[in-house]
């Protein structure tokens, strides 16, 4: 009975994403909201500014580049955590120093 | 009649929003850990989804320039596909961090269900 | 040269992250110093900076020159410089503390991955404090997420493992709905630097409200579940009950508040305070946080492992930062960001000093504190002036974001909160009170009545007393603090 | 794993695995792909070498030390392409304005800092993969 109420919860919560989702612009033209100038300006002279095809290469490594920076830093951090979660320099014996 | 039209402008929409809610329904009521890092992967993706579907424009070509000579070709806003190649990385760091720690707790507990977890829990709450 | 601090802060914390592992083979002292050097700098340039934007003015820092829409930016203005001022005080002195009580069940070889984790905490807490934009904002959060996981499970028990287990869940729900609030203003706006999302945001409002009320709504609560507000608050008192005192004085007294500045930032510099009135939003958290103060006093009442109970106080005193920011006044952002310093420093207090008796008594229920004031009068001290502060008796800043807060509460014409703040005053009275009666006035099991020194290490001693020095110096000589708060809140327009 | 014919025939399907990773981190700047999905190909034929011979023999292959040197040489390879570009312009990791040589579009030394650090990037993703991996199976044992 339990789970028939959170599933209803969830279909509740579907539709009104759904509602409201159909308000939102749909135009999925150069003309939609999304589309802004600053979208226009990577396209025009993100060739010319950065000397490279590839424009998502261009935004990745040089517009955002402080972005890749943080990602590599979260790929670190994860390769510290899994080590520091995984990786212990002796077998945990159970009831180690306590509290 | 212009119901269905709407809804088939939004379909990329309506279905990011989906994939949305079953990731979390998924996390919320399985008790099962790594069925529950799977829910955060289908929410993670559905996010992603639901950014590139902004970014998408009709019939726009990969934002790649060929040096000959810019013909007049539409491209698609190469922003949310920078944005979702970071946050593809960040969600699977997440996934491996938690995964690391489900082996963990079944090392420790013997169990990877969250019910048997907060009984065994329960049972001896302070033996800290 | 003065605008590229920010960047030799980051650049700083960072450095030293990556540079600990390769000093394996040197004996542990010369990475402890080198880290305190580290972030003694760091510190200091912090400083520094406070004095300078607060006195030439704000400045960005732009990456690679760049157009704000196009490129990222820093944005060093008197409340990030405040906030940073804050987080440098506090890790500073519980690295000096974790130094010497790092044993709590960390193996001796974990030292240096435990400081490599909170190398990365702070250049994650600067970065989400400095930067500018929406998306970076996001990547930052998820580096905190991430870090503080790690230190709560360090610790090699399985109350830690379930415990981070569940905190990198909720954690992730709240930033995976936190960036789908940035898609759907990405939506509307088509940018992501927070300035130029909020100036089109006035205009938008009026064309696509829809897309702006979700985004609100999704950003509220996946901040408020990384900020543990109340309904939201399952997954604190379970990662401090087991993480190391040292992780949880950091936890409960620094990360949740970068959390909730974030809350301020993103609801009075993105959406402004015309669309949120007009959906009535303040008034909502206001509610939400009166609830958290009451319930989460109402559970730390029926607890007896004190560090679960000071999770659930940490709760309540969250609800009250809470209620300043629903004011939306002036003088609420003033309270709130001072009941940050105030229960920051608070909390550091408690948490270090139930760390200091279960170093030296190795137990952590409410009913073993018989006595303990006579066998630690040095730390069980700092814990009453603490637990003071908590309850709100004068002379504590405490007292002055209380009564700051009644007064905020009262102008903003919401007065029934001061009967909210009176009956949270009582009950942390009734959990404190019995703890400190029962150190000083009940006789310890080794009828050892004559005071006798504290057997913790100094320099675990020492970020104790100095804080609770700060305690009650900041209650008594306020105005200091509040004009550095003053010069910060004036950045929103309010 | 040590069936002949699995071993034989990944034993001549890495090279080219690792060769197609390695060129799409280097084209990374002029057609798709880049960084992540360049050292994502090249960690998953580190991580087929792995499956195949058995994680002792690819410890010696890929060992600690390695792995340790390739993290925060990655890092370190941003880091210091980043300072540079405070020297030269007065900003982190800004490119064009630091006067980095921008070669002529389209060629493969073309646009400054960018493929320096694609390679960095590359190099960073495909040696965590890889180590998450080692980390994982030999929690196993």
């Amino acid at each position: 009975m339990k789970n028939k109420i959170i599933a209803s919860i969830f279909i509740l919560l579907f539709v009104v994403l759904v509602y409201s989702i159909m308000q939102m612009p749909a135009g999925s033209g150069t003309d939609s909201l999304a589309y802004s100038e600053s979208t226009e300006y990577y396209l025009e002279n993100a060739a010319s500014e950065t000397g490279v095809t590839n424009i998502v290469a261009a935004i990745l490594t040089d517009y955002r580049a402080f972005d890749t920076l943080g990602e590599t830093i979260v790929l670190f951090t994860s390769i510290v955590a899994v080590v520091s979660v995984l990786r212990p320099d002796r077998k945990p014996k159970e009831g180690e120093n306590n509290g | 009649m212009d119901l269905l039209k709407d809804i088939l402008e939004h379909i990329n929409f309506i279905g990011a929003v989906a994939l949305f809610v079953i990731g979390l329904y998924t996390v919320v009521t399985h008790s099962n850990l790594i069925k529950r890092i799977l829910g955060i992967n289908i929410m993670g993706t559905a996010i992603f989804f639901f950014f590139i579907a902004v970014g998408n424009v009709l019939e726009g070509a990969p934002p790649l320039i060929d040096p000959e000579g810019s013909s007049e070709v539409v491209f698609i806003n190469p922003l949310p596909s920078v944005l979702i190649l970071t946050g593809i990385v960040v969600v699977v760091s997440i996934t491996v961090y938690s995964l690391s720690l489900v082996v963990r707790i079944y090392e420790t507990y013997g169990t990877i269900d969250q019910k048997e977890i907060a009984a065994i829990q329960k049972g001896e709450d302070y033996s800290d | 040269m003065i605008e590229q601090l920010p960047i030799v802060n980051l650049l700083l914390l960072l450095l030293t992250a990556l540079v600990i592992p390769l000093f394996k083979k040197k004996n542990f002292k010369f990475t402890l110093s080198l880290n305190f050097t580290v972030l003694l700098i760091v510190w200091v340039i912090s400083v520094y900076l406070l004095y300078y934007v607060n006195t030439e003015g704000a400045f960005y820092y732009r990456f690679g020159n760049y157009h704000p829409m196009i490129g990222l930016e820093l944005l060093i203005d008197p409340f990030s410089t405040l906030i940073t001022f804050f987080i440098m005080t506090m890790v500073l002195l519980i690295f000096v503390y974790s130094t010497s009580d790092a044993t709590d069940g960390i193996h001796q070889k974990e030292y240096d991955r435990y400081y490599i984790l909170m190398f990365i905490l702070l250049f994650s807490m600067y970065g989400i404090i400095y930067t500018n934009d929406l998306f970076n904002k996001y990547v930052f959060m998820e580096i905190l997420s991430i870090t503080t996981c790690s230190i709560i499970s360090i610790k090699r028990k399985k109350q830690n493992y379930s415990a981070a287990f569940r905190y990198v869940m909720l954690n992730e729900i709240g930033s995976l709905s936190y960036l789908f609030g940035v898609a759907l203003l990405y939506m509307v706006t088509g940018f992501t630097n927070i300035e130029m999302v909020g100036q089109s945001l006035e205009t938008v409002w009026q064309t696509h409200p829809t897309n702006i009320v979700l985004a609100i709504g999704f950003m509220i609560v996946g901040i408020g579940l990384k900020a543990a507000i109340f309904p939201f608050h399952i997954w604190l008192p379970d990662a401090h009950a087991s993480a190391p005192s040292s992780s949880s004085a950091i936890l409960s007294a620094v990360v949740v508040k970068v959390y909730l500045m974030v809350f301020v930032k993103i609801l009075f510099r993105v959406y402004g305070i015309d669309i949120l009135s007009a959906l009535n939003i303040p008034t909502m958290i206001m509610i939400i946080g009166a609830v958290g103060v009451i319930m989460g006093s109402f559970f730390a009442i029926a607890q007896n492992d004190v560090k679960r109970m000071l999770g659930y106080s940490s709760v309540a005193q969250i609800g009250y930062i809470v209620i300043g920011i629903g004011l939306a006044s002036y003088l609420g952002l003033s309270v709130a960001i001072f009941h940050v310093f105030s229960h920051g420093m608070m909390k550091t207090v408690l948490f270090l000093s139930v760390g200091a008796v279960i170093y030296q008594r190795n137990t952590r229920l409410i009913n073993a504190f018989e006595g303990v004031g006579y066998l630690m009068p040095i730390t069980m001290g700092a814990f009453f002036i603490a637990a003071l502060g908590m309850i709100g008796i004068p002379l504590t800043s405490g007292f002055i974001s209380k009564f700051n807060l009644g007064l905020a509460s009262f102008e903003g014409g919401s007065s029934p909160y001061i009967f909210i703040l009176i009956a949270s005053g009582i009950l942390n009275a009734i959990y404190y009170l019995p703890i400190i009666i029962a150190a000083f006035l009940r006789d310890n099991p080794e009828k050892q009545t004559v005071l006798s020194k504290d057997k913790v290490p100094a320099l675990m001693l020492a970020p104790i007393v100095i804080i609770s020095i700060f305690i009650v110096g900041i209650g008594v000589f306020p105005n200091g603090l509040m004009t550095l708060i003053e010069y910060a809140v004036s950045t929103f327009e309010v | 794993m040590d069936d002949i014919i699995v071993r034989s025939i990944t034993r001549i399907v890495i090279p080219f695995v690792m060769l197609y990773g390695i060129y799409i981190v280097l084209h990374g700047h002029i057609s798709p792909g880049g960084g992540f999905s360049g050292g994502a190909l090249v960690g998953s034929s580190l991580i087929l070498y792995t499956l195949v011979f058995g994680v002792d023999k690819a410890r010696k292959k890929f060992s600690h030390r390695v792995s340790e040197i390739a993290e925060s040489g990655g890092i370190l390879l941003y880091l210091m392409v980043g300072i540079l570009g405070i020297f030269l312009s007065g900003s982190f990791l800004s490119n064009q304005s630091a006067g980095f040589p921008m070669g002529e579009l389209g060629s493969l030394l073309s646009g400054g800092i960018i493929p320096i650090l694609m390679i960095g990037i590359g190099v960073k993703v495909a040696s965590t993969m890889i180590s998450l991996f080692h980390i994982l199976i030999e929690e196993e044992k």
